[in-house]
Order: C-alpha cells, then structure tokens, then sequence
C-alpha cells in the first residue's frame, strides 16, 4: 500500500477551507440580501414588486442554470480584474462565489418565507419600517433555519471547489480525483476522502450547534 | 423635511398624535373617526359600513360575539388591514390612502396589543419590550430604564431574560401589553389584553391603563368579552354584530338600559345566561322562564337602579310598601365613571298578577327601571 | 543564475513525471514552479495571459484548435511524450468480428473524439467527411456500414464501462487504470507522424529566450526517458 | 395482543377510561390521583409537591394566577411534561413511567383543549376536527357525520371548509374545542377554553361541556381565569400558587368561605378587585374600605345564604327585624349543582354598632354566614 | 452564424428533463423520510435516539463528501446492476439520485426542523403516533417549504446532470460543455443556455406556485 502523502494533503485541506470558507462567506454576505429582496418583493412582501420579483429571480435563475464549468470560463475577465489572475486557489473563489450567491438566495429565500406574518405585523403596528422589519424579525426569527442553509450551502461548495480544479485551485475534492479517478490510486482517494468526510461532518456538526444556540422557540 | 412644499402636511402628521408628554386631554376633541368603513374576506362581510368617533382620552370598549368583526375593526385603525371602502381618520386625516412611510409615523404613536401576543420568539422579554423604544429612537440606557420599570409595571422583572418560549399564557399576554405601552402611544388598541389573566392580574393591568388614560389622556380602544373590564374602565361601548355596528352608547346606560337583544344577550344576566344548568335552576339562574303567568309560579324582575337611586335601600321599601319578599337572584354594578347603575335580579314569591302590578308601581314611581323577565317554578 | 519559470502542467502521473524533470532543471540551474489543472483550457489560457511561462499537456490539433478559437499565441518549442491510442475488447478478439450495430464508446473530449473516429476511419468502420480534420464528431459520420452505434463518454470512464460496451476507444494512460491489457487491446493508432505526440508550448515570442532551451532539455535526457516508461508503464512513449 | 402474557394489563388499560358509550358514572371511582408531583424549568419550580384527586364525572376547576403553573399541572395530567417526580395516576395506572406506545393509547381517550389552540394550519377546520376521530380508526362517512354534528354544536357549520388562518380568535378556540370533543373522551383537560369567547358562546359551551358530563359521565380538569366559569359549572375548585395548591374544595363552599387570600382576591369581589377607579367608588364596589368604623360611615357586608336560604327573602326580613335598610351593591349566585348558594354584598346606611350587631345576630340566627368587609364613606 | 441543430437540442432537453425528474422524485422519495429520521431522531424529536441520529447524520455526510465524478465511478457496478448498463441516460439517474437523496435530506431536515412543536404535542394528546404526526403535522406544515425546497434541488439536479455527460448521459449541460465550452461554437452554447435557463424558470415559477398553493397560513 502506497504512503499516503501527508504535505499535498494538508495543503489540499488547507486550500478547500479557504475556498468554501471564504466563498461562503461571501455568498452568505451577497446572498442573504439577495434572498430579502425575492421575499420582500413577492406578492404580500414588505415591498411587494411584481417586476423587481420577476426580474431578480429571472437573473438569479439564469445564473442557477449555468453549468459551473462554462461559469468558470465566462468569469474568468471578471477573476482576473478582481484577483488578479484566473488561476489558483485565490481565482477560484470568484466563480465558486458567484455559483452559490444565487443558490443561498434561494434557499435563505425559503427560509425567510417561513417567518410568521404576525410577528412582521407587530413591527409595522409599532411603526417599524422595512430596515427594521429585516433586522429584528425576519433575520432574528428565520435565523435557526439560515444557519441550517447556509451549512448545506456550505457543503455544497466543499463539494463544487473540487471542480475548481479546472483551474489550478487545487483543494481535496481536486486531490481525491487526480489520486483517486485519474490516478486510480485507491489509498490516497480513501485519504482524501476520509479527511473531506472529517471535514464536512465538522462543518455539519457546527452548523446544527449553532442553529440550536440561537432557536428560542 | 424642513424646505419640502408639503412641510406642514408632514409636520401635521407628526403631531397628530400627541404623546404621553403633553398636556391633559381636551376631551372634545375627535381622535378617530371611522366613515362608512367596510372590509370583506371572501364571502366574509367582516366589518360592513361602520361609523363611529373616538374623542381623544376616551376609553372606548368594543364588545360582540366570537367572529362580530372586532379584531378586524381594530386592525383597521392602524392601517394593518386596508379597509375595501370608507375613511380612517386619525385626527382628522384618513390613513387609508397613506403609504408605508407615512403610515409609519402614525403607527409610531399608536401601541397595539395583539389577541395572539406575536411576541418575538428570537428575542428575550426586555428585548421585545426595548422594541417600540428603539424603532423610536431612544438611546440605550434610556431604553433600559423604561424596559425595566414596565416589566415591573406587569409584574414580570423576574422574566426579563426569559424568551417568550419560555413564558406562560398570561405572561406573554403582560409582555405584549408592556411593549404596547413602550413608546408612550397616544392611541392604545387592545385586543382581548387580559383574556388569558386571573382577575386579579387584570384588575392591576386595568388600574394601570386608567392611570395612563387620566395622567397623559391616552386613548385607548379595547375590545374584550369581559363585561367586568367594559365596566370597570370603558366610558363608552360599541356593540358589534356581524361586522354592523349593533349598539352604541355610554357604558351606564348601555349597561342600564340595553336596547337590542344581542347586547341583552351579551351582558345579562350576570354575563352567565342559559346553560343547559341554569335552565332547571330557575331559582338561581332566570332562565328557561315561562313567558306566561300561572298560578304558584315564581315572578321574575330585572330592577335597574341608575345614579342615586342605587344607593338607596330600593329593595327593602318595596317590600314595606308593597308586602312582596324579594328574593335577590343577582346584582352587579356598572358604570363605574359618572353614571352610576346596579341591576339587580329578583323574584318575587307566588307572585298574583295584583302583585306584579304593584310591585312595577311602586318601582316606576321610585324612578327605577323595572321589567318582567319571566315566570319560574320554584326547585326544591 | 536562477531562473524561475512557471509550467502549467495537467494533474495525475505527469506531475511525477514533472517531478523529474524539474530536479533536472535545477541541475542545468533552471527553477521550475508548477502549476497543476485538470481541465485542458486552463493551461493555455493562462500561459497567453502571462501567468505561466509555458506549459506541456497539449498535442498539436488541440494546440490548433485553441488557437483558431481563442486567438492564442502559441507555439511548441520541444516535444515530450505520445500515447498512442487504442480499440479495446473483451467481447471480441478482432475488429472484423465486431456484430452489426456494435456499440462502441469514444471519448467526448473533442480532441480525443476526433482521434477516436479517426482510429475507426483507419479501421475501416466508419467513413468521416474529408474535411472534418482532427476534431471530427460523430455528426461528421458519413458511411457507418455497420451501423455502430458510438456513446461518447467521458475519457476516463470510457475504459471502465468496457462491460455495456462491445468495444472502446480508450487513451493509453486511461487503459491501464480501467484494467484494460495489451490482450484486449484489438487496434491501436498508428505510431509513425502521429499528430498527438505532445509538446511543452511557450508563449511567441518567447522560443528563443535561454530558457526554454534548458527546459527542453531538462525534458529531452534519458532521466526522463526512464521516469517516462516506469511512471506510465510503457504506456507513454517518448516523442523526441 | 391477545395471547399476550400481560393481557390483562393491557385490556386493563384499554378499558382504563370509559368512553361516551359507558353507563353512568360511578361518582365514587377515582379518575385522576395525582400524588406529589413536582416540575421545574431551571430555577422556577413550576409545578411544587401537588397532590389531587379527580373523581369520575367530577368537573375540577383550577384556578390561579397567571404563571401559577396551570398549564403545567394540566399537561402533566395526559404525559406532555413528565414530572421530576412524583405519580400521575389514571384511574389507578400511573403514566409517568410509560413509553410512547402505552401514553397514546391512554391518551387516545383523553380530549385536550390547548390554551394557544395548536390547530394545524395546513388542515381545513373539518379536517381538523376530524383528525381525533381518524386516529381513532373511525370510517370516513361516520367521521363526517361526526364533524358536521360537532360544527354545528360550536357554531361554526359555516366554516368547515375554511382553514384556521382565516379565523377569528374565537372561531379558532371554538375549532379547538370541538376537536377536543370529537372522538368522545372519557377525561377533558381544558386550558382557558373560553377565554377568547364572548359571554354567551361561553354559556353555550359550558352548557355543552356539562351536558356530555351529565350524559356521559365526562370528567373534566378546567383552567380558568373566569370565575363565572367555574360558577357555573365546576364541582370542585384547586386554587394554584406558585405551583403548590393554596386551596381546595367544593366549589360553593370555596366560594362562600375562601380561607386563603390568595383565593379571596381571585374570587372577591365580584371578581373586579382594586382598579384604581373602584377604589373611590366604595358606594358601588367596596374597595379602599376603611377597617374601622367611624360614625357617618356604611358598613359592607358580605352575605351568603346557601342552600335553601339562597330561595328566601332574606334582606327584606333583615330591614323587617332590625330595621336596617340594605343598599344591594353586589350579588351572585353560585355553585348551580347540589349545593347552591348565594352571596350578597350590601351596604347598610349609617350603621352605628349596634345596629351592625343587630344585622349579624339576626342573619347568624337565619342560618346566613355574613362578615364585615368594612366601611364606606357614601359618595355623591 | 452557423445555424443551432434543433434536433440534438430537443434530445438534449429530453434527456435532461428524464434525469431530473427521475432523480428527482427519487430524491424526494428517499430524501424525505431521510429527513423525517433525522429531525424525528434528533433531541426532542418523536424517536429522540442519539446513536441513529449521528449514525445517519455520519452516513450523509460521508455521501455528501464525495466529488460527483467519483461517485459516478465508484457507481459503476450498482448502476450496471440496478439498471443493466452503466451509460447513458437511465444509468446516470443511479449517481444524481445517490448524490441528490443526502442533499434533499438535509434541506427536508431543515423544513421539517421548522414546524411548530405545539402541533406535535396536539397530535400526541390525541394519542397519534409517529405516523400520524408524519402524516399529519410534520409533513402537511412543512409542505410549502419542502416544496421550495424540492425545487431547489432540482434545481441543482438540472446544474449536476451536466456532469453526468460523463456516463454518455447526453443532456442539455453535457451539450452546453461539448459545443459550447470545449468546441467554442457560441451560438449553440447559447441556444442551449437559453434553453436551460428556460427549463430552470419553468420550474422555479412551478415550484413557486405549487408552495403557494398548499401554503394556508
Ligand atoms: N418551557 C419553560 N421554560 C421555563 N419556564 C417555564 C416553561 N414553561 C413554563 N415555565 C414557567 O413555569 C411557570 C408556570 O407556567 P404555566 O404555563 O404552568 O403557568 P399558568 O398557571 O398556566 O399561567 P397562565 O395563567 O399565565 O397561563 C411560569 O413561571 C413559567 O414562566
Ligand atoms: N383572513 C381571513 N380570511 C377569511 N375570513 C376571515 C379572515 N380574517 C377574518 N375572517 C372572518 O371575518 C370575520 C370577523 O373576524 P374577526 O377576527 O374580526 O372577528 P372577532 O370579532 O375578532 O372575533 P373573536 O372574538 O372570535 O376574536 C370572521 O367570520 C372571520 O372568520
Ligand atoms: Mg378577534
Ligand atoms: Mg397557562
């Protein structure tokens, strides 16, 4: 049986957090909004727009309906003018990003639907206006079930940054293939994938804690 | 908003409602007025053609039976629910047509309390009572006082942390009428407050509502199925039924001298009509009464003493004057403000229709309200 | 004087190969620094924007192609290895014995689908249109006399799926980790100018820098030779 | 389970509660013994040494101020909350040790009215109704019938198809109450039933409830704030305080004699104690009473007659005999099953102390239980 | 311009739509009563048993690990087994349903985790057992949020089917990828994204609308 490589491993592990941590982060920071405006702006919504509703899910759709490899393609001018460059770890968090914006959208937009109308009621009766509406109802109240989200979200992007490897971003899901599927090397995979499994359960375990620490229901 | 054309519009509407600071009420004055309002759901005519004013420090009780249309009525006054024709006007502007922003600054001034609480489930007691506070602007610390001194107002600083989830029935009702209270309104509606209160518990949170009412001339319209609490606070009464308004008028007479039979229905006789009990107890509860006299029945009168007349012994002269022995079945005083009122609940023995006669005499001369409910066999 | 020069290099078994090649460049004082993809854009797309100084993954046709597409300005400056590709089996032991409506996988990479229906043009199974050149698809199939019915698959699971599959058409490299021997290999590209010998590329312009001659032949030495044939097992053969 | 070893426990069990179609209760069997139950949220001991009997076909009413662990105590009652300790017996099993399996068949004779209702909101009102009798095993058209019957009972035929979103507050309480009743319970636990009804839905469904009691022989376990509730129906009364029982007794009797005064200020007066209004107006309710007389004052006096004396003009033969002439502030009758009673709060004019020893001799004498609450100034 | 092949692109959408709605309802299928024992088994829930919960919440992470690729690979003989032949359209469905049922459990965990405790409790006061507070709370309150939730899913199914040109799956993201990306004939690769975005909308407005539907709050 092969040695497992302890150094690529590490440095894949290190390259996946980065990746999904900072693409989440930016995809909870983008998408939460985004997810506000497509609630807000649905029929009986705090700003209820048929047209903004329409026209945003209409572009969060588009986006959502991109093969994240043409995505990766399309984006890379957009990479190279906010990173620098098109390749590594770095480049990649752009179209991981830019894939998961609209995907937490739509699931913070899930979440938020399920936020009970009285209590947004109750803000307006007291003269709460839309800001406030969002920052002590909506946000507050759907925020066990964001949590929740965005932990999928996240595990999901653990899963997409493998595919980042189409552009040099290395990370686990990358080693896993080129060890593992292209190598056919079986004991690095089971490595890699054991360390990837180490790492989604850690994130799901958190993202649970979490979520229980702020549900007061 | 200083140089915009419409500064006065904009100045009007942020004055409208006077806060708790100013000066005592001029009770003249319209706080609410309701013209032809009407709000249908499906089918549903819940409020249908209503009018009605409300003058500033007036407490305005609204009673009706389960479905009458009172919860939508109240949720009406704060634009909560966009009325399908009619005018809401708060001091004189109609909030019907108001956009979100300007309804804001009305509502701002108007505290609500909600019949299903809709207390924030995310944030502690004090929190949700800081909320009107901070959408008010108060500073931090100036938001912690007052939050303090209103959970001690409704007896709950010992829940200050707790999360609604947390809390008993009747200790959410208290934390949301607390918050409704927060940000000194000068309008209050109240939808059933102290439903899920013991009678002592409401009679404090009563206390504190007249309090605010008389010292910063509060407005305050509160609908309840508690006759008590109608009696103890509410200056006047609006009987609703099936979203029409079915009675109108101040809470002694009303009380005194109920006009329509579903307002008899909902305030006599002692707020416990016909069980299927009371029905075979007719000795106890006057129901189930004959409508016909027969000998050896029982008669059964409803006496309505009004001002001074219900501080005089009424009863006891009757019995000198006319020989019956009045049998006391109920009474219950109402009208608790100017006018004063008992109604009592007698019958008198075995009573011949010589009897009856002479008894509504002497009760009509005496200048007392009297009327014939039935006739009763005697139990036992 | 160290030199540093950026490869973009595609990941598996020829980062190993890299490996030796880079200990070579140090030798002639020349510091290699990789850059490992798996997609086959990636490369040449950062090598023309000047984030890598050259790279080695590619074949001529591919080169080509990209160029034609993209614009690149391109060129090979020394040859490294080819891996000729071949026509598995294990339903049969020659490529006349393959029935009627055969079913026979192809990659479905465009380059390596245009080789593959080239190998079975050579066979004589298919016709393609003359001017379909390197990148032909199965829509360029003029003549199927056989009526074969070709699954384009992914080059790596081409081999592996050999099972649904009458024949396949499978990269070397991928053969041998689908399990794939020299006994069901049942045709195999010919050797002689074969187009698909690769190549390490550097932007033009650059093809006379003192570099590239050492990285060359930090390639080109019989070091690399032996790494060649005992990483890829015979497989890869060396195109210099 | 019939070769079952423990086949008789189980039928025991299954025959534990007597469903609708039983024979008449036998009053004398226990239903509910609950023997020092204690249940604590972190530091509040919600629930604190509790012990009770429920007799078959009794109605129990709990009464207690808000957060006195009500709820607490009646969710104990069908194993929602599981006690820290103590025994909750049902009809002689308790229910605290058993599993998941055992509870549902216990519980599937047991109704529970919720005090937030816990309708489910993606079910029709029918459909709501309906559930209890699905789990019973019922087929669909006798559960139709069933629902249509029920529906009418709570007024609200109207309604079937509609879901509870678009229900008024007590439309909602109503639905809660006929799923309760639905698949005919042999024990009821009502949390505040009838709070969000007005006064004659309220009549109505406690006309129902003590009808199926009569019928039936339903027991039931009754929160509630109303004291007129519990007037009209209850049997027997717990008070709660701070999770321990304060009192307890026959409804009459508690309410003639309260003994403790956590119960007194529940019960007293006419159930509308100390508003800040009512203490100014001792003529009408007789609070901000002076304990001592003085002259000029009126002395209050609470007055009971139960039994046969509640049918007797006992004031008219009061001012008969001493001379006294009775001014009626309040009166109530109670207690409307075997023991009734009245009770009577007057004001005797300018009583001087020997006329107030007149009126004590002479009601002691009649068999009455009278006291002082004390003395008024007259208003106006 | 060179004119877009209608035929293949109608093939395409076929295929596309067979995968996802196949794995889809597979997904649903096995995600739901996933997602059932998950929030039934957790703290608090109706079965409350810590041992299942980690084991199944382990398990679903482990599949949730996985890069799709090697999945697809891994797959191999289950799919020749389950389906006779491990390419083409039917044989992908195997992987997109292995890969969609963990994802769509987690996402019905988070809206089941959402409804109402109270309603639970009625439901057990009637003597209901864990069926009947599945059948008739947990699922019917959770409904118009499992729906958005299933649409998101397929959502992302319509995304990860592209992959499954790998197996020879054919589809509208394989076509996108081979023309558009690979051979960079743009005209089809937007033909086909238009298609897809297409696809994607016509599921989002129909999603949208069934949760509205059954959504009675
Ligand atoms: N889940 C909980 N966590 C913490 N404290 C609780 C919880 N449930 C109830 N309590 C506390 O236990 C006490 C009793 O609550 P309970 O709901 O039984 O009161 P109650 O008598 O029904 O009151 P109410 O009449 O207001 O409904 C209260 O002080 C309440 O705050
Ligand atoms: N959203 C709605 N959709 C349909 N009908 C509704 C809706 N809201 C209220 N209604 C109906 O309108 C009528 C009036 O309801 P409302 O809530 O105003 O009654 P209410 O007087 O407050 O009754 P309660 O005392 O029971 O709270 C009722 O018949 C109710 O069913
Ligand atoms: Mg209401
Ligand atoms: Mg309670």
């Amino acid at each position: 049986m092969p040695s497992v490589p302890l150094e690529p491993l590490l440095a894949a592990l290190q390259q996946t957090v980065v990746m999904t941590l900072v693409s989440g982060a930016i995809s909870f920071v983008v998408g939460l909004p985004l997810g506000l405006v497509l609630v807000g702006t649905a029929p009986g919504g705090i700003w209820e727009n048929a047209w903004v509703n329409k026209g945003l899910g209409a572009v969060v759709n588009a986006f959502r309906s991109l093969p994240f490899i043409i995505l990766l393609v399309a984006l890379i001018p957009l990479t190279r003018l906010l990173v620098g460059t098109s390749i590594g770890t770095a480049a990649a968090v752009v179209p991981l990003s830019i894939s998961a914006i609209p995907y937490f959208g739509r699931v913070s937009e899930v979440c938020l639907r399920e936020v009970d109308r009285g209590l947004i009621e109750a803000v307006k009766a007291m003269g709460g206006g839309s800001w406030t509406i969002i920052r002590e109802v909506l946000v507050p109240e759907a925020l066990p079930s964001l949590i929740s989200g965005f932990t999928v979200t996240l595990v999901l992007l653990i899963g997409a940054s493998a595919m980042a490897g189409a552009v040099g971003a290395g990370g686990l899901g990358d080693l896993a293939i080129r060890y593992g599927y292209q190598r056919f090397e079986t004991s690095v995979m089971i490595a890699v994938i054991v360390v990837l499994i180490a790492l989604v359960s850690l994130v799901q375990a958190g993202g649970d804690r979490l979520a229980r620490v702020f549900d007061h229901r | 908003m200083t140089a915009h054309p419409r500064a006065e519009d904009g100045q009007a509407a942020d004055g409208a409602l006077p806060g708790a600071a100013d000066a005592a009420p001029r009770p003249s004055e319209t706080m609410l007025r309701l013209v032809h309002v009407a709000k249908r759901f499906g089918a549903v005519a819940a409020i249908d053609d209503v009018s009605l004013e409300v003058r500033r420090g007036e407490i305005l009780g609204v009673i009706g039976r389960s479905g009458a249309g009172k919860s939508t009525l109240i949720r009406c006054l704060n634009g909560l629910e966009k009325p399908d024709s009619g005018r809401v006007e708060i001091q004189g502007r109609d909030i019907v047509p108001l956009g979100e922003g300007e309804l804001r600054r009305v509502r701002g001034r108007i505290g609500m309390i909600f019949q299903h609480f809709n207390l924030l489930s995310a944030k502690t007691v004090a929190d949700n009572v800081a909320l009107p506070l901070k959408i008010a602007g108060w500073p931090r610390h100036q938001r912690r006082e007052r939050v303090a001194a209103l959970l001690q107002l409704v007896g709950l600083e010992a829940k200050a942390s707790a999360y609604p989830a947390q809390l008993s029935g009747g200790q959410k009702q208290r934390v949301g009428i607390a918050r409704a209270l927060a940000a000194d309104p000068a309008l209050l509606l109240s939808d059933e407050a102290t439903s899920a209160l013991d009678p002592e518990t409401t009679a404090s949170i009563l206390a504190l509502l007249r309090d605010i009412n008389r010292k910063l001339g509060l407005t305050i319209v509160l609908i309840t199925h508690e006759m008590s609490v109608i009696r103890a606070i509410a200056d006047r009464v609006v009987v609703l039924d099936h979203g029409r308004i079915a009675e109108e008028g101040d809470t002694a007479a009303l009380f005194a001298r109920p006009r329509t039979e579903i307002t008899r229905r909902l305030l006599a006789p002692g707020e416990m009509p016909a069980t299927g009990e009371a029905a075979e107890s007719p000795g106890i509860l006057p129901m189930g009464l004959a409508a016909a006299w027969a000998p050896g029945l029982d008669a059964v009168f409803r006496l309505t003493l009004a001002g001074g007349l219900a501080e005089r012994p009424v009863l006891t002269d009757l019995a000198a004057a006319t020989g019956a022995a009045p049998i006391i079945l109920r009474a219950q005083a109402s009208g608790v403000r100017e006018a004063a009122a008992t109604t009592i609940l007698f019958a008198a023995r075995d009573a011949t229709p010589e009897l009856i006669d002479r008894i509504e005499r002497h009760l009509a001369a005496a200048g007392a309200t009297v009327e014939i409910l039935g006739y009763a066999q005697r139990s036992a | 004087d160290d030199t540093t020069v950026r490869v973009g290099i595609m990941s598996a078994e020829d980062e190993d190969v890299w490996a030796v090649v880079s200990e070579e460049a140090r030798k002639r004082g020349l510091t290699v620094k990789l850059t490992v993809f798996n997609d086959y854009t990636q490369p040449n797309e950062a090598l023309e924007n000047g984030e890598l100084d050259a790279n080695a993954f590619q074949h001529k046709p591919y080169l080509d192609n990209q160029i034609k597409t993209r614009g690149y300005h391109i060129v090979p400056v020394g040859y490294t290895a080819v891996w000729p590709i071949g026509l598995y089996s294990r339903k049969v032991h020659k490529v006349a014995d393959l029935p009627n409506g055969a079913v026979i996988g192809v990659p479905n990479d465009p380059s390596n689908e245009g080789r593959a229906l080239r190998l079975l043009e050579h066979e004589g199974l298919i016709k393609l249109k003359p001017e379909s050149g390197i990148l032909a698809t199965t829509l360029d199939i003029v003549d199927n006399p056989r009526n074969l019915a070709i699954k384009e698959l992914d080059a790596g699971i081409v081999g592996r799926s050999i099972d649904d599959l009458d024949a396949a058409v499978v990269n070397t490299d991928w053969a041998l980790k689908s399990n794939l021997t020299q006994a069901d290999r049942i045709a195999t590209e010919p050797v002689a100018d074969n187009p698909y010998r690769n190549f390490i590329a550097v932007k033009a312009g650059h093809e006379t820098d003192p570099w590239v001659k050492t990285l060359v032949a930090s390639y080109e030495n019989d070091t690399v030779r032996e790494a060649l044939a005992r990483i890829y097992k015979g497989t890869a053969l060396p195109a210099w």
